[in-house]
This record gives structure tokens, C-alpha cells and sequence, in this order.
């Protein structure tokens, strides 16, 4: 029996969750969330627009998955709280993937303010997954104030650079004693593997497939990637050695 | 009287509520929306009897795509 | 259509090739060869043994892979072409994985020796596949002299090190125009991945699977890991950035 | 004429700066001193302990440096505080390496605690040079509150572990307006280069050298690998190419 | 006492090779070579050309270095040894830097020919010191033919890409009874830094000056980088760790 | 009186003065050294004019090697 | 008649064929085996033909687990 | 007589010496060159007593910047 994913008590199949942002259609963001199996996919909360066509939220019902609004955009925890507070409203879910970022360049998270904005939602009843740096201790203290998981990044929000400092996250893993999904700077499929491998519970992706060549493609890609990843380190892998070790038998051999 | 919609100025007749609000911005069903009046929010159950007065700020939000 | 592995005219479905090296038992080789899907098995030539039970050769009958012998334990040309003849004899294939190493304790391919042995082999009617550096240039040299695909090295056979040198094997892709497999070093899930992204042909996996804690559910990683690399390769990546790239709309975002 | 290291107005020759943590004897530390060529020393405040030998304060003084106390085992900001105005009265500076840590594993900075802590030492009239993590954020914030520079890790103090995240150290250099000094993480003398190569004003090295087999000699390392890579950083590198650049003529050949 | 670099029985207090491809002028050149102290100088040889201005030979003189020839450019054994015995008639020296390359673009050795030219040299009288791959085996290969030293490269020539693989390096290191240099790939003064520290016993550097921004001042840069690096390698750096190690007493904290 | 000196319990006579503490811990002198009384920080202008009283929590804390 | 057998020293009845050396190693059947006689392979086909002689040196190989 | 001097074409007299040839390059005094002809090395000391005849390919070499 595999141990599945449960956070907040609820179980999910699939450790991929989806993010929405960057796709060029909702048909195509509708094909890639299909590719995917992700039962859970992220929604940023902004202004009604009378001219936008179509609804996310269909989208997200036809596929039969569960919403997770964010507070993408927030840059204090007063803007972040309010955010949450119209997400749940709106939407009827208590569940919030909260970011307070610091700056528009690199969207890094600003740990005081993100800290802040978690412990008053927490009080508020939300059920709180905060995307945060890749700081051990900012990660305990996000836990400590009653967060149901934490989201380190492997590198800023889109940049695709992969998991830039995979020993802090390795440090997060062996302390967090709630699952521990990597969000943010997966930039094609083996970025996933090596994020499960290290022991993630899951992870989020988006604009590596949003933004790929080829979305659909790419979204199974990741599906495959992330089961890739989970199952090798269950498996548990061989050490990395500098020398070989023959898998050959050194008997036997013919002498000419 | 006036008020900000979204960011935008919009004049209304005195007594209008939540509802009206939102056909102005076609989404009379107010399906997956939330509305926050002067940074507060305005629950569901409120919108009908919520009365708007002079000089509110509103911001009805939504889903979208994003993060 | 998805373009196919193709090696000397053969077509294949699975870019996995199977190696056998380091199973325990030959039913734990079978269970993860079932899992990997792989088509073409390779084994190496020794003398019999009275004592020895099962035969592998049933194995991969039932499993209706092909037979990739090898010349592993060879350390000179002369070696190599004898083993490669007693194989085509023993098992009725022209095909031969040339394996001519230098030393006990890198495994590591004799460059000269190996050039030798693949032109001797190539007029001699044989499909040669050499196991070799990570080196441009011999690649190079050894498809000018017939070789119907190259197999660089990641890293020392059973070193789980992964590609340790990744730009000399783009340096490969980039000039070769047979079929690049990469042979040696894969340690877990995500190297394989890492290799297909690169744009190798097919991977080749033995101890990672065989020494692997549980074997079977790595090979099933393994399977996963090749098609999720292969489609990331297809699917084509986005770039990777020193900053982030928003994925949330910066536009409609609510006022205090 | 070569641009100077400048801190709060104060103007220094040397780039490095010294630790003493580790050192077995006072006196392998005065040789280590002088072979650095600091101008500027670390020290911890601890009680006053009646059996301990020999001042540390004389051996700095006998070197002609600046000493910089520093709070080294705070994990609040009210510890922090207290050390800080302790050592303002013991050793009459206004100078303070502020450290406030999360746990006693990592080391690592508590961001939110360290961030209360600047902002108060700088009100009170302190010099404040915070060790921090690789945190742009937490980097222009801490410096939004008036720190004299900032002091971002390159890995866990003592880890010898090297700069595991130079991106996050790039953006940092690239948006930082007060001088940036690399703290902890440095094992050898190659790491210490890398950091001034990267554009960091100086850098504080300790462990490194006070742990080395001969930590005078290691001393003598720093001192050249700090200068060398800052002068390469002044120099203006070659760009890094996946393939050659020739070298050499490739005209006037001769022919065979 | 410091060990000194000792080649084919010649001692030598510089670990740095001096190569003078690249520089816009001789001048330039002379200032850079009076910078880095270098004791030995690489030339490449090329047909006389009337309009040539100014000697080399003049400028090396006057540094008091010896002449190392070489035979950049050179794609059999047949041209290397040609080139060699030209270069030994015209300067008078039985050294040479055998370079036997595979092709234009990479400039990578072609291990065979390489190989087949150094056995013809050291018949021949040649102090042999063979520019080669990263190859363990073709490095031993090389020895036992004679060479006075292995010049493995770190990456192509002028790639500027430092040491990709210091895992083979690494190897070569710990088998190796000649000199080991590194040649080419060095691109800045911490590239110099790290493979003196993983034991190389001297590097050459040619386009990392010649072609930076500021060439007398990388050249400046690089004869410290090699002094750091061997220093750091002689006194024994402290171990990699994931956690930290205080440095500070963990003792004697104050209560508050 | 009574009183914690670096966590550790002295007994004193009445009206003792800082100096009188920092010799107790072999520091006369007190070069480089500061005191804090029930985590303040007494200024080492105060110190001969500091009175001493029962139950005083005191910390003499000194540079050493770290950091 | 003395042979080396895979490198084991045999004693022969004169004439022995290459089925006969199979017998010996258990191989009667020598599926997916080779032979070869002082390093030259002979072809399955002239087993039966071919005649071992003293002193020859035989190997017989197959496949197994490795590379 | 026709040679080939570094790839180039000369026309020459008869009995002409290498000296005759470096004087051509503009390298009469000959220091740090090596002369091969036919692909074999001239050593310095032969330069004089040797004759260039008809056809002959001759490659002079000097050290330059590169490597």
C-alpha cells in the first residue's frame, strides 16, 4: 500500500497541483489540467471584467477538481488577509495558498509580512498553504503559527531555473512535520523528479507548462515526472559513488 | 450619488444595492464573485438588503487564471 | 505521430534498454523487466557454469525482448572481437554492445582500444554499439567508422552519479547522426529524465534498478522517467531565467 | 586607482574580514590574523568566565585592527539587543554584527526576529551589519531600515559548504545600495574568490581557516584568494562558451 | 619547506604556465607575463611572415622564462610530430606541449592520434607534455608511454567554462605519477583556485588574460588564485557539511 | 543580601558596588567589560555610585573568541 | 588425451566430439552457447564434425546476468 | 627553378642555399626559424652545404603568439 498525500486531512491521488497562470486559453489549460490528474488546481482573485469571456470556475467543475484560491499580486499581509477573505467568500472554500511578495521583479516572498498575513488567517479558520523562500526556519515558524503545509520555492516564479538550493530544501524536509510542496521554479519535467526524489509531498506547476512549446505535451510530461519521481524515492536510490561498481561478474571470463 | 466601482467612478440612484452593483458590471448572477465595501467584506447573504451610499468604494472581485 | 527510436533499421517503441547486471534473482529481474517496458536486453558472455540455475535466456524469451549481448570484462580489442564472435555464435545476433574498459576500478572505456575493436566489428558484419567517454571527438570517430549508435557515459557504470558532464554530452547530441544512448551512471529517476531532456535517443539502466532497494518499483520509476523526459524534450521547455516571470495577471487587482 | 571598501564612511584596504571562532589557541589566532591582513575582527560576547587566560582584546589591539562584536547565540531580538548594547559598553564601539539565529542546528537567521532587531539597534544609534540569509527581500528590507551593509550567508556557518545559491547573491548584488560581505559558508580559499568574483565587497571568513589542518597557511590562502578575485572581478571575465575559442593563429599552418 | 613543481627533473617556484595566445599586443603580453612570474612559456609555431612586427622570442628572453613549444593546431600525429621536431630545430629545446586536436570547433584531443604522436616523441628524445582529455584512462595511457606530465583540460580551450567534470579530474589525480596541469578551460582567477586545490600541480592560462577586459590585471589575479588554491590545498580545508558547526562558544550566554 | 551573579548565587554585604562585584569575578580592573543589573545596562559612569540590593539579577559579560 | 576445458583440465577418450565436451559441462542440449578452440570459434555447425585433440585449449561460453 | 616557399611560388637560380631562401623572408639571420624540406627538417648546421633543386616544397616555421 503507497502512502497518498493528505494535507488537512484531506487525501489526494495525484501530488501535482495545478497552477493556471500563463496559459493562452482555457481549452488548452482544460487539456493540460486533463493530461495532469491534479486534483487540485490555484486561482488568483482580481477584479470583474464585463469584457472576459468564459469562467475558470467551469472549467475547474467540468474537470472535477477542487479550487485553491491564492493571493498572487499581494504585497502586505493587510492586502493578502483582505484577499483571502473575498476568496472565500467568492468561492466557499477556507483552503487559501497565501503569498505576500516583496518586489515585482523576482515575486520572492517577504517572510515577515508572510508570517504576519499566516497567523491571522490561521486565527480567521483558513486552512493555510503558504508559498514561502527556501529558509528552514521561516518554514518552522510558518508550521509553528499552524499552517497546514509549506510551499518552498526552487527558484522565482517562472524562471524555470529548477531547485536552486537543493540542501536548504533537503533541511526543510527533515523538519517539517507537514507536507512540504514544492512551488515555484520547475522548468521542465525532471525538475519535478528531483523535487519528489528529495522527498516533497508534491508539487505545484504552472508556467512550465502554461508556457512550453507545446502545454498538453509538457502537462504529461509532468504527470509522469512527478509519479517518476515519488516512486524512485520509495524505491530508494543507490549512493552516488566516484568510482564504479561493476554489474558484471569479474568470474567466468573466457582467457584467450 | 457616487461612488468607485473597481476603481471606476459610476453614479447611482440612492437605494441601490449589491445586485444592482454587480448587473452594472454584467454579473447580475454573481456567481463565483465577492464584493468588499470600503475594504470590508459584504457577505452573500447581506447584498440584497446592503444599501450603497455616496462616496463607497467597492471592488467586486472574481477567479481568474493567475498563480 | 511521435517519432520512434530507431537503431540499424530496427524501430522501437520503449527507449529504455534494459540492463541485467546486479539482480539478485532472476524472477526480480523479470518482475522489473515487465515494468520497464524496455524491448532490447543486454547480457554479457561467460563461461558455463555446471552449477548454475535458470537460464536468462528464457527470462527474455518470455519477456519478447531482444538480445543485446556485450562484451563487459573485455580490456583489450582482441578480447572484445573473440567475445562479440562466441555471442553472434552462441545467440545468433550480428548485434554487439562493445565494451573495452581500461581499468578494474573506473570501468572506464580504453578510447584506442575501443576504435580498434568497433572498426574490426564493423567489417566484420557486426551492428556495433559502443559504450563510451563522454567524448565528442571519439563519438565522432566512432560513427565515421560504422558504429550504428553511440552510448556515452554519464558517469562510472554503478557510480549512480548521474551526467557529471552535461555539455559534453549537448556537444555530442549536437554533432552525432546516429542514435545517442546514454549508457552508465543513471542513479535514480530523474537522471534518466535529465538525458532524454538533453535529447539522447534511449537510456540504459541496470544497477540503478538492480541495486536499487526495491528494484521492481524503481524499474516501474525508470519507465516513467525515460517517457517523461522524452515528452518534456518534445514538449519543449521554457528558458531559464536569473528572475522571476509573473504567471498572475498584473492587471485588476483590488484597492484598499 | 583601485576603489575601496567603505563601511558606514569608514574606509578599508582589506576585503576580508576576521572571525576568531575556533581557533585553538590565541596565539595560532594572532599568526592567523596577521597573515590576512584584516582590518577588522569579530567577537562574541559571553560572561565573564574568571579562569579563562590571556585577552582576546590585547591580541586585536597588538594587530592594530577594528574589533566588531557580534551577537552570536541570540535567537530573539531582545537578546540581540541586550548583547548589542553590553558590547557598545565593553568595548566602546557603536559597531554591532547583528546575528539573530533560528535553532542551534542550522544557524540559520531568523528573518522576522533579525529584522526587529536592526531596526532598533539602528534607532538606539548602532552600526548595524546583519548576517542574513541569501534572501533578497530580507536584504533590501534590512537595509530599508538603515543597515550599514548587509552580510548575506553563502551556506551554514561552519558548513564549509561553500555559495549553494549564487543567484539569490547575484540579485542581491545586483539591487543592493550599501556594501554586501559574504558571512558564512566559506571552506577554502577558492570560495572566497567566487564571492568577490560575483561583485560582494568582502567577505568574513572563520571556520575556514581556525579548522584548517595548518590554519595560519589557510590564513595566508584567504588573504590571496580575496584579493586575487577581486581583482578578477575588476578585470572583466571572458564569457563562458559551450565550445572553444581558438587561441591560436589558424593561419600560416604548414603543410605536409 | 614548500614542495616545488618539479617536471622531467627541471624545478620550478611558479605553478603557472604562462600561454600567449590571444593577447592584442606583445607589450600587453610582457606586462601580463611580468605579473602572473609564470617560468615557462608556451608558443605555437606558424610560418614566417615578412610583415610580422616584433619577436616573441625577444619578449621571453627578456622575462628570463623558458620556451615551451607547442603544436596548437595540429589534427594527426603525423603533423604533431613534424611540428615538434620544427619547433625543437628553430628553439633549441627538447620540451613540447603536444596538442593533437579532433576538430575546429571544439578543439577537444583526438585520443588516439594524441597518443600515437606522444610514443613517436618520446622515442624520439621529446620531454612530452600531452594536452589531453579528462580521461582517466587515455591520462594513464599517456604515462606509461612516457610523458613527462598529463595536461588534462577542465573545458575547451577559451570556453572559459572552468572544470565541468572534477570527479575525473579528480581520478586522474589520485592515479597519476607525472605533473598534473590543467590546460585550458580556466576562465577566471577562482577557476585557477579550484584546481590547484584539487591537487593539480600547476595550471596554464592563456585566454582568461589575454582576452579579459583588463589582461595585466587577470594575469595579476591568476598568479594569486594559483598561490591561494595550492596554499588552501596544503593546509587542508574542512570538511563539506549539510548542518552548521558553531563557531562561537555555546557557553556563557547571558540571561536575560 | 542575596544575589545572581552570571547565574550563579553570591552572598554580599549590604551597599556593595559594582567594583566590588567585578572583583569578586577577578575582573578589579574591568577593562572591556559590561554590566547589565536586571537586564539594564549599567553604564560604567554609574558604577561606583550603583548601589547593590538584595536579589539583583547581574550580568559581567566580555569579548571572546566567536562569530 | 589431455584438454583445458574452460580453463579446468580434462581427460578425453580420443575422438571426442564438441557434444561430447558439452556432456561433460551439462550442456548436451548447448542452446545458446558458444565454442570456441584455441581462440577461434567453432560453428555450431561442425560440432559434430569437428575432432578435439590433446592439448587443445576449449572455451565454452554463455550468456548471463551483467553489463 | 620553381619552389614552393611556405606554399607560395618562387622562381629561383640555380645552386641557391637555405640562407638564399631566408633572405626572400626577410629572415637572413635565421634566428628561432626551422626550415624542412619535403617535409623533412634541413638542421641548422647543413643550411649552408644544402641545394635547393626544382619543386622542392619548403615550409619555414618561427614561434609565434598562440596555445
Amino acid at each position: 500500500m503507497r502512502e497518498k498525500l493528505q494535507i488537512a486531512g484531506r487525501v489526494f491521488q495525484s501530488r501535482l497541483i495545478f497552477g493556471t497562470g500563463g496559459f493562452t486559453s482555457l481549452q488548452t489549460m482544460a487539456d493540460a489540467l486533463k493530461e495532469t490528474g491534479a486534483e487540485m488546481v490555484t486561482v488568483a482573485m482580481r477584479r470583474v471584467d464585463p469584457m472576459a469571456g468564459g469562467s475558470i470556475l467551469d472549467v475547474i467543475d467540468a474537470a472535477g477538481c477542487d479550487i485553491l484560491p491564492n493571493t498572487a499580486g499581494c504585497f502586505t499581509a493587510a492586502d493578502a488577509v483582505f484577499t483571502a477573505r473575498m476568496a472565500r467568500e467568492a468561492l466557499g472554500t477556507e483552503w487559501i495558498k497565501l503569498e505576500v511578495i516583496g518586489d515585482d521583479r523576482t515575486l520572492l516572498p517577504d517572510g515577515p509580512e508572510l508570517l504576519a498575513a499566516a497567523e491571522q488567517l490561521v486565527d480567521d479558520g483558513f486552512v493555510v498553504l503558504p508559498y514561502t523562500n527556501d529558509d528552514p526556519i521561516l518554514a518552522r515558524r510558518l508550521e509553528q503559527v499552524g499552517c497546514a503545509a509549506v510551499m518552498p520555492l526552487g527558484s522565482p516564479i517562472g524562471s524555470g531555473a529548477g531547485i536552486r538550493n537543493p540542501y536548504n530544501l533537503a533541511i526543510i524536509l527533515e523538519n517539517a512535520e507537514v507536507p512540504v510542496i514544492l512551488d515555484a521554479g520547475i522548468g521542465t519535467a525532471s525538475d519535478a523528479s528531483i523535487a519528489m526524489e528529495l522527498g516533497c509531498d508534491a508539487v505545484l506547476v504552472a508556467s512550465a507548462m502554461s508556457r512550453a512549446k507545446d502545454p498538453v505535451r509538457m502537462a504529461r510530461a509532468m504527470r509522469m515526472a512527478v509519479e517518476a519521481g515519488r516512486l524512485a524515492h520509495e524505491a530508494g536510490r543507490i549512493p552516488r559513488r566516484l568510482y564504479a561498481e561493476a554489474s558484471s561478474p569479474t568470474e567466468g571470463l573466457a582467457q584467450l | 450619488m457616487n461612488v468607485k466601482l473597481n476603481g471606476e467612478p459610476h453614479q447611482l440612484a440612492a437605494g441601490a444595492s449589491i445586485p444592482d452593483l454587480l448587473a452594472i458590471l454584467g454579473f447580475a448572477a454573481g456567481r463565483g464573485v465577492a464584493v468588499a465595501v470600503n475594504g470590508e467584506v459584504v457577505p452573500r447573504s447581506e447584498w440584497r438588503s446592503f444599501r450603497v451610499t455616496d462616496g463607497m468604494q467597492i471592488e467586486v472581485l472574481k477567479a481568474v487564471q493567475g498563480g
